[in-house]
């Protein structure tokens, strides 16, 4: 392919002499240091009512760790890059809706209906995957466009129309905050499962020569379909837990191509294909949001533009994946 | 019902122009440095203010406001292309890394011309005389036959340059194979340098059309032109300039007569869906390279 | 060995620098703070996004409100003046950002009250917060009726005309006037669809035919085609729900088009945007909640009149004031009286004021009233019709009105001519 | 082994001195190499995969630099030229993987290879009509698209590109693998009539015995380092380089 790169050989210049990169082996104890380590986010996530009065920063926080690592599923093990990420983050926000509202479910039921709502819509655009590039990420974003307009299209009754809908049944904004907590917990985990077995290595096979990962006789498909169920169905979830939080659902914020673009900028300046990447990436940002909100509210935006442009400059893969390759030693601690 | 028919093919074909011609600097950019542009909205935006500039507020005609478009945004994208560029393009994954290096060039340029024009919705207040040609009881306004007349004389032209000199040739040689330019004595980083800020001014060029036929815009409009402009090169097929004016056409087709026949919401629905079975029948877009297919 | 210690260490004081980041964001819960010394009222205003510009034209009336209010030492609450502080903090339009803004001024901020965002959408997703934190919220760009159906305790509407009686006073001067068939278009938000549906039922209540009910996505540019449409199907009043860039866009095209309606409704035709149009703009109807020429039997605060005289000399270079910046001042003054009347500024006090002036108070915008849930009842809107060389004349309630309405509204000929 | 015989310096329009080169900062593929290659002779590099020989290539043409030593061409050093500058300076390169532009018709192939010389029409003109009378098999697909040439064809195509403005020295990376056998043998004449016109060419090679017949001198490396080199003959005749090579042929299993 890159037969005339300077600084990234390819296998066929100098196949043997270039020693295959070492394949880092984690050290048993960084993962069982990172186990901990989300075990103490979860136990002082859970102590956070106690202390605090305000949950809605921490529980927008979990959202992000959650979306951007469920993206990470996606786009950083894979390579492909899901701009209509919004569709499953807003089916599951409506799905909640719909059920809660109309069909007075009560939040268990609303949350298993919007986590089926994920997965149907994630199998309903499986198809796409064939296609590679920016023609998956442009496609996927028109879905999701499609998909808005056509719960804008359908009647009041059914979906609100584009008032939205409004969530007059109270759920339990600790409850929701919990369970927010658990599903990025999870989402982690299931990075981290994935990265510490074969699965993640063959993922990983798929992100950075599809051909060749054929080849040696990764199931590909299989693999990416699994991770784009997960994904999809982590975003709803998300979804879904947003919208009875808020509880003022619209097509316009719940659709928002945001929520797509934060998710991969949060996922990528972490790192993408890293497990840590995209929760540094998600706390680091929601923090520096926060931060530069508050303290420069004119100029926000335009921090906001200069500190994503320039970590891209310097840190190309992610702050994670950047140290990882800078470093390579850390790969046994960092994953 | 017919004379709307006729009103909306009319339409249909001036807008696929002006939507051709957005996704047409979009192409060049992408296929040549597979740089994802995501602030070219704001680059057309901002050369629909350099319009609403020169003719609101300096009181002279829309198409002064061509020329000191192209230039200004040729110089800006020549300062961010040098600083940025080598190591946008030396990245593992450029269209990754541009896509985000390039989000956030949009938001600094959003909040750029928010500074400058604030919030509000500024409109180009500049009208031609006559104001609109009557042609066989229909109305064709003037100001688009001048930003369809502007838009026919910079695509033949932009054709001419990609299709019949060296130059072009190389920017569409690099689509093909980018490593064998550098074989042949081509210095890829400054071809791309200039290809990227002649990309950015006809980006602002489009912006003066633009800002002609939809004389409204707020800091915040240039989104809606990222989108569209991707939608048009996808479905034309990335790379190819034909595709991008072909792709302009049709989703301007498909938006105009559903929109008669539906309704607005279904016109842009169309336009989507349109692409969405395009490419699952042809991955690759319309007149795209079987390279990208998966 | 000693690497991974140091691993550890290191990791360990990584912890600590988050948690030494990030402890300003767990605050303590809040407390009243004893020893009042000002009245802090929170609110949140937008600096970039869709609500940007109308949110910051509210935030101009409110500015001048605070001046006027601390000119004369501040509101007299518990027997005692106090000067008001307004703590302002940025939502970006982000229904996201809205909570965690009033979870802040609440919390970090410690605001006695708030002023809703702008919008219903924000307003809506602001209200979860300072209602469960038993906040009181003055709502003062909040016009869709839902808000008001979910059992929030503590919002009250004290500005906006709700989006169900907007279409009433337009909608009866059109048949006044002989008009008979009244199309929207809407962009596919919900204020802006939840008015055109309501112009749709008060057409059809008062035995009006609806046209056509265009509705559009955010981002359609060319509006030709549906308004060929709505011609075709012989509006007379054109009812534009969406935002003011579309509708400089929509008057453009039907402009070149040389398209025609009798008369043309939008809540911005006097925005300074529209107005900027000039001889186009003649013609159209607006919606206005204050006139200068139009004086209600004020018993609080400044006429019309004298608003708008002390507004043009705090920002005499403009922008002008709109109907947000009115709506916004209205409800400050209600808020000034229910802050003042009631015995404390908890919540239930401050609600159970806004429920006893109910009806008593007639600022500017007319009699503010409210039914138990804060919704609006009060406030009729005015039509306005601009005229040549920029002048505004007031055409419906018939009871209030300046001038007999321009019907049909001249064509875009005669106004080129005039 | 530099028992073998040298030719006069004058002749020698590349040499190598002492050149080091690595690929990531550590990983050391050319190590303290010491090559010449001269005008009018084709000179073979030979060696077992992975030992360095394309890599040769892409040092000399400026993709990777040095650490240490230097490449003097024509008695100026080469480094810090940039590469797209090589076909400027007079070294050709025809790569192992395509270098066409497959969408491009052939003539466009070939007057992007004029790159260098592009704003003179008339030479253009004149040096594509030259290599279209050389190769006779591309002028009936002038007009035609890159991409509908056969795997022989594109390789003639690639070379006659190469020779559009009269390089010096021509650069071959494998030039006959990935294309069929009946052609092979025609590249392989073309390449020593490239060097009776005067051009010095080096040819990269994993297919030994051709390579060895169509060279004048013959250069084999090992793991970055040159192990033995001498004129052609030698190698044809010596039991002993035979041998060798029979060893690392076995070896990597070629």
């Amino acid at each position: 392919m890159s037969m005339v790169m300077q600084s990234a050989p390819s296998a066929e210049t100098a196949p043997s002499v270039r020693q295959r990169a070492p394949l880092f082996r984690l050290h048993r104890a960084s993962v069982w240091i990172w186990c901990l380590t989300l075990a103490g986010i979860s136990l002082i996530a859970v102590s956070i009512p106690a202390v605090s009065a305000g949950v809605s920063f921490w529980f927008y926080l979990f959202q992000w760790i959650a979306l951007a690592s469920a993206l990470n599923l996606m786009a950083g093990m894979t390579g492909y890059v899901p701009f209509g990420f919004a569709a499953f983050f807003g089916i599951g926000a409506y799905a909640a809706a719909v059920l809660s509202q109309f069909h007075h479910a009560p939040t268990w039921a609303a949350l298993v209906g919007a986590t089926a709502a994920g997965a149907l819509l994630a199998v309903l655009f499986a198809p796409t995957l064939r296609l590679r590039g920016v023609f998956f990420s442009v496609v996927s974003l028109s879905l999701a466009i499609v998909l808005r307009s056509v719960i804008v299209l359908l009647p009041e009754d059914v979906a609100g129309g584009s008032s939205g809908i409004t969530i007059t049944g109270r759920h339990d904004p600790i409850r929701l905050y919990y369970l927010m907590v658990a599903v990025s917990m999870g989402a982690v985990a299931i990075a981290t499962a994935i990265s510490v077995t074969p699965h993640g290595l063959r993922l990983k096979a798929i992100g950075d020569d599809l051909d060749a990962a054929q080849i040696i006789g990764v199931n590909a498909k299989g693999l990416r379909l699994a991770m784009w169920m997960l994904s999809g169905t982590i975003a709803a979830v998300c979804g879904a837990l947003e919208g009875l939080y808020s509880s003022a659902i619209d097509p316009a914020a719940a659709f928002n191509i945001l929520i797509s673009t934060k998710a991969i900028i949060y996922a990528a300046l972490g790192g993408l294909g890293t497990v840590m990447g995209p929760v540094v990436g998600a706390v680091l940002m929601t923090i520096t949001d926060e931060l530069i909100w508050t303290r420069f509210p004119i100029a926000n935006l335009f921090i906001l533009g200069l500190i994503v442009s320039a970590t891209v400059l310097f840190f190309p893969r992610g702050i994670v994946g950047s140290l990882l390759q800078r470093h390579p030693r850390f790969r046994r601690w960092f994953f | 019902m017919t004379s709307l028919m006729t009103g909306a093919i009319v339409n249909a074909i001036a807008l696929g122009i002006l939507y051709g011609l957005l996704g047409l600097s979009l192409t060049i950019v992408y296929g040549a440095m597979r740089i994802a542009n995501l602030a070219h909205g704001e680059m057309v935006l901002a050369g629909s203010y350099v319009a609403y500039v020169v003719t609101t507020q300096l009181g002279y005609s829309p198409l002064a406001a061509i020329p000191v478009a192209f230039i200004l945004l040729f110089l800006l994208a020549f300062a961010l292309f040098a600083v940025a560029g080598r190591r946008l393009q030396a990245a593992r994954d450029p269209e990754m890394a541009s896509f985000l290096f390039f989000y956030g060039v949009s938001l600094m340029v959003a909040s750029g011309l928010l500074f400058l024009f604030d919030a509000d919705a500024r409109s180009v207040i500049f009208q031609f005389q006559p104001l609109s040609y009557r042609v066989l009881g229909l109305v064709i306004p003037k100001a688009r036959v001048v930003a369809v007349g502007v838009a026919m004389v910079l695509v033949p032209a932009l054709f001419l340059f990609l299709y019949r000199t060296t130059s072009g040739k190389a920017l569409r040689a690099a689509v093909m194979n980018r490593d064998a330019l550098r074989i042949v004595g081509v210095d890829v980083e400054r071809l791309s340098l200039v290809a990227f800020s002649v990309s950015a001014g006809i980006a602002g060029v489009t912006g003066v059309l633009l800002a002609l036929v939809f004389p409204a815009f707020t800091p915040f409009s240039g989104l809606d032109y990222t989108i569209t402009g991707f939608v048009v090169i996808v479905l034309g097929g990335l790379g190819s300039p034909l595709g991008a004016l072909l792709g302009g056409m049709i989703f301007a087709f498909s938006e105009q007569l559903t929109t008669l026949w539906i309704g607005q919401s279904a016109g842009v629905l169309a336009g989507f869906l349109i692409l969405v079975l395009v490419v699952a029948i042809r991955p690759a877009g319309l007149i795209g390279q079987a390279e990208w297919k998966s | 060995m000693k690497r991974r210690q140091f691993l550890k260490m290191s990791r360990g004081i990584g912890f600590l620098a988050v948690g030494a980041a990030i402890g300003p964001f767990v605050a303590p819960t809040h407390a009243q703070t004893s020893g009042r010394k000002s009245i802090r009222i929170g609110m949140s205003v937008a600096s970039t996004g869709t609500f940007a510009h109308d949110s910051q034209s509210g935030r101009r009336a409110i500015d001048l409100w605070l001046e006027q209010v601390n000119a004369q030492g501040g509101l007299l609450h518990q027997g005692q003046r106090y000067p008001v502080e307004l703590v302002v903090r940025d939502d970006r339009s982000d229904k996201q950002l809205a909570p965690r803004v009033y979870e802040s001024l609440i919390f970090d901020e410690k605001v006695d009250l708030v002023l809703a965002p702008y919008g219903s959408t924000l307003t809506a997703a602001a209200a979860t917060i300072t209602d469960r934190n038993d906040i009181f919220m003055m709502g003062w760009a909040v016009a869709a009726d839902s808000v008001f159906k979910q059992g929030y305790k503590y919002i009250v509407n004290g500005g906006t005309t709700p989006v169900s009686r907007v279409p009433e006073v337009p909608v009866q001067a059109l048949k006044r006037f002989g008009g008979k068939v009244v199309s929207t278009i809407a962009v596919d938000e919900p204020y802006s669809d939840a008015l055109a549906g309501s112009f749709r039922a008060t057409a059809e209540k008062n035995g009006l035919a609806v046209g056509v009910a265009e509705k559009y996505s955010r981002g359609a540019k060319d509006f030709t085609t549906i308004l060929n449409k709505a011609a075709a199907a012989k509006t007379d009043l054109l009812c534009i729900t969406s935002y003011d860039t579309d509708m400089i866009v929509m008057l453009r095209q039907m402009k070149e088009n040389d398209i025609n309606f009798p008369a043309i409704f939008s809540t911005f035709s006097q925005n300074s945007s529209i107005l900027a149009l000039g001889n186009d703009a003649i013609g159209l109807w607006g919606q206005s909640n204050i006139d200068p020429r139009v004086a209600y039997a004020v018993n609080l605060g400044p006429t019309a009149a004298q608003y708008l005289d002390a507004y043009n000399t705090k920002y005499p270079n403009g922008p002008q004031s709109d109907i947000n910046s009115a709506v916004a001042f209205a409800s400050l003054m209600v808020l000034g009286a229910i802050i003042e009347r009631a015995p404390s500024l908890t919540a239930p006090d401050l609600k159970a004021a806004a429920l006893d002036l109910s009806g008593h108070l007639t600022v500017l915008n007319g009699t503010y009233r409210i039914d138990e849930t804060g919704f609006q009842t009060g406030y009729d809107i005015l039509v306005i019709q601009n005229t040549a060389k920029g002048g505004r004349e007031v055409i419906a309630p018939a009871a209030v009105a300046t001038s007999a309405p321009l019907f049909p509204m001249p064509t875009w000929d005669q106004k080129a001519k005039m | 082994m530099n028992a073998l015989a040298q030719i006069g310096p004058d002749s020698t329009l590349i040499s190598f001195r002492n050149v080091y080169a690595a690929y990531f900062g550590d990983i050391h593929v050319l190590k303290n190499l010491t090559l010449s290659f001269r005008s009018g002779e084709v000179t073979g590099i030979i060696g077992p995969n992975g030992a360095g020989k394309s890599t040769v290539l892409k040092t000399l043409l400026g993709f990777l630099k040095p650490s240490a030593g230097d490449i003097v061409f024509d008695g100026r050093s080469l480094l810090g030229t940039p590469s797209h500058d090589m076909v400027h300076v007079g070294v050709g390169y025809v790569p192992q993987n395509s270098s066409l532009f497959l969408d491009l018709s052939v003539e466009d192939n070939l007057i992007l290879g004029c790159w260098p010389v592009r704003r003179d029409g008339a030479r253009v003109r004149r040096a594509i009509d030259r290599v279209l009378g050389d190769f006779p098999m591309l002028a009936p697909f002038r007009h035609g698209r890159a991409g509908e040439l056969s795997g022989g064809q594109r390789r003639f195509l690639e070379i006659a590109r190469a020779l559009l403005i009269e390089p010096k020295a021509l650069l071959f990376d494998e030039p006959t693998a990935m294309i069929a056998p009946k052609y092979a043998s025609e590249v392989y004449d073309h390449i020593a009539r490239l060097a009776r016109q005067g051009i010095a060419v080096i040819l990269v090679d994993q297919n030994v015995r051709p390579c060895i017949q169509v060279s004048d001198y013959v250069y084999i490396l090992e793991l970055g380092q040159k192990t033995m080199e001498g004129d052609a003959d030698a190698f044809r005749s010596d039991e002993r380089i035979r041998a060798e090579i029979g060893r690392w042929l076995e070896v990597s299993g070629g």
